[in-house]
């Protein structure tokens, strides 16, 4: 009972077999050739394999014993927050008359949709201490790009055509991408020894040109900023405007608003904070949240409220526009909401309060074990260093180990201001005993990695894979099958 | 609570462990002028059962395409998703894993990936594809930025006819760049006027975007596109594709001229979702492969030498080249891929033809018996499973028409087009009888 | 059809492996005579995607308790099942494995009938418990036959308060085996009548049936029922148990006299399925162990000594003693069982001890709701989450009534019990709420 | 990545977690000691653990991981038809209004549930060519039981008190079984050297004492009844009534019908024939259908449409009662349906034929490999046995050993009149390909078997476990958990 090695779907092709059933057509067939002459195919579908329903539930069922995921253990990857994803929600998810809706039904058959939208925002401007938000942007990094939108517009819209955008050293590379994509100039903004902004040299260099600042707070280091409101007064009285992003909300639900900080925008990660499920790489949800003065500004339609119905308004002049091709990306947000309306506000900032518990106890338990890359206080996650790891065993090669101690690694070089960064937050919903075991298997790794290197180098053994040559890979890149 | 493992005798063994007295103690870090001092304005918990119950009263105050046949497209077609798919994507392995970032222990994602990069490339007729996008909007937008980088122009010529929600992202995701987007009116027939696009162009045209078919449905000459772009520094044609099961009845795209392909693949396999989590694309040829926007999955091999994947050429991408990446994506739509996927290893080439046949059919159908009850097309070109009707009366009032008679009706094409009043967008697809079409027809038919 | 792998090419190749010339020559050991000569008179394949339409509709054909408030009990109790249970039961390594034949790759399915065995034999207070059994009646059956192969006697008490259907069903599985079933009538209070109990004793009864609670939703005084049974060959004390959920407040049967414990466990987990797929089961002690029926699981070591579990004491089973078993059953509940065990899990004692208040406290509720509009109880005993009432109009039409109002009335007593005419059983689980119980007594107490 | 051990859910109990939400009570508190006084409970309840939902969901998900299924690949058990399961079937036997039906809810809120079973027994009818249906019994078990019940009640009906019951020496454990809790004494048949029974044997041997015979068609060898038709004949013309174990139907839908043979009544296994999943040991369900003159004896009630209505009729007074609590496994019947209206009567009839062809495929492949139990030919399935396994090789070890190649043994040892049985039964909804790798898989362990026999013998290597002691384990049971 090893894993079953299952080929590719184009190896399994098959011809003959059908997988799923098309209804028999009860109207006069029209052939594409007379239809569409010569636009019709000719090109045959090489790579549309053909294999019955048994056949494609075994090749994915079987794909699918090669992975790992949270429902089996902890997956401590910091700054994406693999939480517990609720099985309500998917239950929720799925009613017939919330999974099943065309986004361009009339406004009367969709109440039931735009009340739970309209819930969401409210519930998310109460978490986040804002006066806006707009569920549209499709991810993080489509929030932080939205947000900055908002600013950018915001500040045309007063004739002030402010070009930089200042980021932190230690920010996520989304950060930079999104201003970049706004047109905006990126300026780092080195971290001071304590891993937060040096408020001197903010001041110092605060200045016309400057539009605004994206922070994550707490940090990628999992360190409060702890001059975020001076900040804030330093980028308003500069004449900018402040973006938070949301990725590490987790760390402080309930117990600090970037809205009463000053904070002017930020996006919220519901695919962290909010337990949606990751999906193997997504689908997520990046709901932008914003401040009065930037509402105007908003991706269009807007819901609102006339004589107690939702309706879409479209009739938003000064909009950014869309960002998505109808109004995000609804079956997460249903999700979402379902995991806010279980919780309570209490219970959020419960979570919160645990998620730094859990992530100050691996601290604690490893901090003889590992050097912290910074050595500040904490929240929600911790960084370590690659310092003294012993006998050229590299982050790397510890986080390959894990893999055989049935674990998923931390995120592993990042943030790049710590050397060979293990950046570890193991959430709320671990369970102290996952913890614990997680911690003697790394404490079991750094002996193997002083008494046996190569077993650690040469990890992970028991995947279904040993370690995949990423730079033969990139060096002749094979993207698609070719027999 | 619940999903809070932690009990108060953990709570106090982890924090003598710590050495801190209380949480409290752990959240010193955040200063006091940031913290919140009050509760938040929030409800208080539901129990799961009443809030089980609560999202079905929720449910039952929309109305779904179940019970109601749906004309409506417009960028969602309402097409069935075989019941294998769901239960194989909420395996938790699937559906509680993250980005493949360690390989050894996601190749149940990675060979996924793997497998709809090739079907996507083999459908659109391209080398490579990415691993999916948001959706198609934010797909075209991200094209016209991939464009820009290969050919350095800063134009993009856009086909009025392309979805308007489209070409609204598009904006909004040029709009700070310096990018000059110009749109290229359609004819009689629906498609892009050549004559006007050929005015257009200049030496700063990047790309030129097409639908196809278009956002009336009308499926475009691509060929003829491209070959009024033949000339110096000539643009990139991009087919912008929002109903994906066209493309098994289409010559693909890229053996028509096109030199890559966005777009929006909900329609393999995905629930109509009221708008969202949808599955934006993006396939190129071989050339352009390094400027592709996300992720990409490439085949390798591990350290006893057998086939594996892995994420490949992360040097575009943001979390390595940071504001020179080739865009800001992080997360995507994986588990909406790994439908796709399913879905078409499902459909195979046969099924996924014959159901595109019968889309075809089905539209053709309603033109038939629309044309019968005196509504005729708005334009003369072929058209796949949507087309646009001249109504006698305000759409608007149509669709609550067919309402009343359960049916959900097209889309109203003044809300993009006023140029266009009166007309209204109306698409079908396997899912609706021939019963329906006469309903509608009848119902349509019927007013004035 | 696409749960037929095998092509025309596929069945080929086969043929010629086997050097057949067609299927048919397969077939050729079924003397003509014996074949069918004409098609199956069945309807054609249907489409699934038109088959799942067909099941919406018959679905919305039935009227579910999630849109009525439901008072109907009767030995299936409307509880909610925590989403996690149905996504953990769909694993396909639990739902589409068998009985666990070959232990070294089920211990997935073995370790959690292990985990169901130790919980049911906690809750009902005895040392043993089975894998299953099909459902509470059948159980119930299969209780007297072991009663008889350990006491030797024949004849069987049972309380005329126990479940209808248990004790149809009782009949059914003893008839023909020489069983006298003797029923013992109840007292003004719904319990088991002492002295008809004690008069009706004899060498011969192997085993004394008691419903706790019974049907009537009384609590049996167990201790004074075990009491009354001693003396020379004394029976065993069965405990017939409909509502599982009750065992979280009251005293185990097997701290109350009782020997064995049978019934229904569908409260733990399942839905209500219009009465089945049920959840049997048969707790008792030690020393009767090798007499229990259906399939138990043991602990054991593998070949590296490390902790596991088997399929044990199958010299009991079919397939090993065949006529000489303890029972003929082969196929059991496995999936319910495992929904059972989760749900247990979920609850954890203190979860399903409040559940279990809260049914308590809104019967209660119910019932001086009911009193307050002048519906007394027909019995005086102490009940849990059920109650009989006297009703001023015939119970059938009261739930005619009810069901004007969006209320899923009563059981109508008369049609178990035509002494009891007039007579109507009332549940009120959690899902109902305080409201719901306002508005069912408006309805009855407004009848005349 | 192996396999992460999960202890017992006792030794994860975590006082003060809890796993699910009991909603807040909106009408006063009953203590259990105010309503049940000395009869609430005292004892504490030791064994249910307190988990939070993660523990819960993660427990079940490990040990999930330690099972092998048929969404994994071929699992040939005989005489279990262990096809593919629809996941359509999950899909629509999950919808509100069919899942969550109360037994007892009025007839007027359940008629599409009663026009479903109805439909359900017309279309058992036809593929078994009887002329009623019952749908209680739970499984095939309790089938036969149901069925000797009414060749009880109707020969008693004629005054006919017949005790004896002829059940061939190859049938499964349950039919002797099921007739002895009847009241009948069974008598063996023994077989004839070509697997089926002998016919004359069986004319002398019937007489006024025998109330019938149960018979397996095609027999648990996969062997035809040859002289069925006579068979019937020779029973009926003594006075007995034929009963069909309906286990191997799988054989010959659309293809031969006990009904047109001459039995009287049959059980039908639902989840072997009609695909409904097997979850680990059931629940399935075993219909019964019969010829009209046993129709009066049927479990009651029994659906009848009235006025264009259904209802249940229970004013049956020659029925032998009730065998189950309520109507049968409803759940269970709907995948049934579903799967028949999938497949229609063509489907059916060509599922069998490629179930036939499949065990043929199999039977042609290893037999110069392996010695059948029996020559004649076979239809579903192929019983092979152990003469000739090397070095002392015995077939539990042959399929220990296939657990190391990724499958699921065959049933082994049953029927028990072949020595060391080897019984594979490998549906029609295996493809081809899964087929050569299970032949491959064979031959590759019998050579393993000539060249390292130790290999075998101490196989499963792969496995979760190694081999478990099924002695040790039978010898002191432990059924519970002790700390
Ligand atoms: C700190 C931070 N910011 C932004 C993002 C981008 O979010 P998304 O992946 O949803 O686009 C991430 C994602 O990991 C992150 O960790
Ligand atoms: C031939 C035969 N008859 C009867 C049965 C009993 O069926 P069930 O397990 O559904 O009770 C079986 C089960 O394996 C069988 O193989």
């Amino acid at each position: 009972m090893s894993r079953i090695e299952e080929k590719l779907l184009f190896e399994k092709d098959h011809p003959g077999r059908v997988g799923a059933s098309v209804p028999p057509c009860d109207v006069p067939e029209v052939s594409p050739e007379a239809a569409f002459g010569a636009l019709a195919r000719k090109a045959p579908l090489t790579r549309l394999p053909e294999m019955s329903e048994v056949d494609v539930v075994r090749h994915f069922t079987r794909l699918s014993t090669y992975n790992y995921a949270v429902d089996m253990g902890l997956y401590p990857l910091g700054s994406c927050t693999m939480k517990y994803n609720p099985k309500l929600n998917e239950e929720v998810a799925r009613l017939e008359g919330i999974a099943r809706l065309h986004p361009m039904q009339p406004e009367s058959t969709v109440q039931g949709a735009l009340e739970l939208m309209d819930t969401l925002q409210k519930a998310l401007c109460a978490i986040s201490g804002m006066d806006a938000c707009s569920l549209q942007p499709s991810a993080g990094a489509q929030g932080e790009f939205t947000g900055v939108q908002l600013i950018r517009a915001y500040l045309e819209s007063q004739g002030d055509a402010r070009k930089i955008i200042l980021i932190p050293d230690s920010a996520h590379g989304t950060n930079p991408a999104s201003a970049h994509f706004s047109g905006y100039a990126v300026e780092e903004v080195k971290s001071a020894a304590d891993g937060c902004i040096d408020l001197e040299a903010l001041k110092a260099r605060m200045g016309p040109d400057v539009a605004g600042i994206m922070l994550t707070v707490p940090n990628t280091l999992g360190i409060f900023e702890k001059n975020i409101v001076e900040i804030c007064k330093v980028i308003h009285a500069g004449g900018g405007q402040v973006y938070v992003d949301g990725a590490n909300l987790n760390a402080m639900m309930g117990l600090a608003r970037p809205g009463d900080w000053g904070a002017d925008v930020m996006h919220i990660n519901l695919h962290k904070t909010f337990t949606t499920p990751h999906g193997g790489g997504g689908p997520g949800a990046g709901p932008v949240a914003c401040k009065s003065h930037l509402e105007p500004f908003l991706p269009r339609p807007v819901i609102v409220k006339r004589d107690g119905r939702y309706a879409w308004d479209c009739d938003r002049p000064r909009s950014i526009g869309k960002v998505h091709g109808f109004f995000g990306n609804f079956l997460i947000l249903v999700r979402a909401l379902c995991y806010i309306e279980t919780m309570g506000g209490e219970g959020l900032k419960k979570s919160s309060e645990l998620a730094v518990l859990n992530a100050n106890y691996i601290r604690a338990r490893l901090k003889d074990d590992l050097p912290l890359g910074f050595d500040g206080p904490t929240l929600h996650e911790v960084v370590f260093c690659d310092k003294g790891l012993p006998n050229g065993i590299t982050t790397m090669d510890l986080a390959k180990r894990l893999i055989d101690y049935g674990f998923h690694p931390p995120t592993v070089y990042f943030p790049l201001i710590v050397h060979g960064a293990i950046m570890i937050e193991p959430t709320e919903t671990e369970p102290v005993e996952e913890l614990d075991r997680f911690v003697n298997a790394v404490k079991a790794i750094l002996k193997e990695a002083a008494e046996d290197p190569e077993l650690v180098k040469s990890a992970p053994h028991t995947a279904y894979r040993r370690r995949l040559d990423d730079v033969a890979a990139a060096r002749n890149p094979k993207l698609t099958y070719k027999p | 609570m619940r999903y809070l493992p932690a009990s108060e005798e953990d709570i106090r063994k982890m924090l003598g462990a710590i050495g801190a007295s209380s949480v409290e103690d752990l959240l010193a870090s955040i200063p006091k002028e940031a913290r919140l001092q009050k509760p938040l304005d929030l409800p208080e918990a539901v129990a799961e059962p009443v809030l089980r119950e609560r999202y079905v009263t929720r449910s039952v105050r929309n109305s779904s395409p179940t019970c109601r046949p749906c004309f409506l497209g417009a960028g969602a077609y309402d097409h069935y998703s075989p019941a294998p798919i769901d239960q194989l994507l909420l395996r938790a392995e699937f559906f509680t894993a993250y980005t493949p970032y360690q390989p050894e222990m996601a190749q149940g994602t990675l060979q996924a990936i793997f497998e709809f990069q090739t079907m996507m490339a083999d459908l659109t007729g391209m080398d490579v594809s990415n691993a999916s996008l948001y959706d198609g909007a934010s797909a075209t937008a991200e094209a016209a930025l991939m464009a820009h980088r290969i050919h350095k122009g800063k134009t993009v010529l856009v086909a009025r006819s392309v979805h308007p929600a489209y070409r609204e992202v598009l904006r909004t995701y040029t709009r700070r760049l310096g990018f000059t987007i110009q749109e290229v009116p359609f004819g009689q027939d629906g498609r892009v006027d050549l004559g006007a696009l050929k005015a257009a162009l200049s030496p700063d045209v990047c790309l030129v975007l097409v639908g196809d078919p278009n956002f009336f449905g009308v499926v475009e000459d691509l060929q003829a596109v491209a070959a009024s772009l033949e000339g110096a520094k000539k643009p990139l044609l991009g087919a912008v594709v929002s109903e994906a099961l066209s493309l098994a009845l289409l010559e693909p795209p890229g053996a028509r001229g096109a030199d890559l392909v966005c777009g929006e693949a909900r329609s393999f396999g995905l629930s109509l979702g009221f708008g969202g989590p949808y599955l934006g694309f993006i396939t190129t040829k071989q050339a352009h492969m390094r400027q592709l926007p996300g992720r990409l999955c490439g085949e390798t091999v591990d350290a006893e030498g057998r086939r594996g994947f892995v994420l490949t050429l992360t040097t575009r991408e943001q979390h390595i080249r940071r504001e020179k990446a080739t865009s800001n994506i992080c997360t995507n739509e994986g588990l909406c891929m790994l439908a796709a996927t399913i879905y078409l290893a499902s459909m195979g080439r046969k099924g996924l033809r014959d159901l595109a046949v019968q889309n075809l059919s089905k539209a053709e159908y309603l033109k038939g018996a629309l044309k019968a009850k005196g509504i005729t097309p708005l334009f003369s070109g072929p058209t796949f499973n949507e087309f646009a009707v001249k109504l006698p009366v305000d759409p608007a009032k149509a669709n609550e028409a067919a309402l009343k008679s359960d049916l959900l009706g097209g889309y109203d094409l003044s809300k993009g087009y006023p140029e266009l009043a009166g007309g209204c967008l109306l698409a079908a697809t396997e899912r609706v009888s021939k019963l329906a079409c006469d309903r509608l027809a009848a119902v349509l038919g019927g007013l004035s």
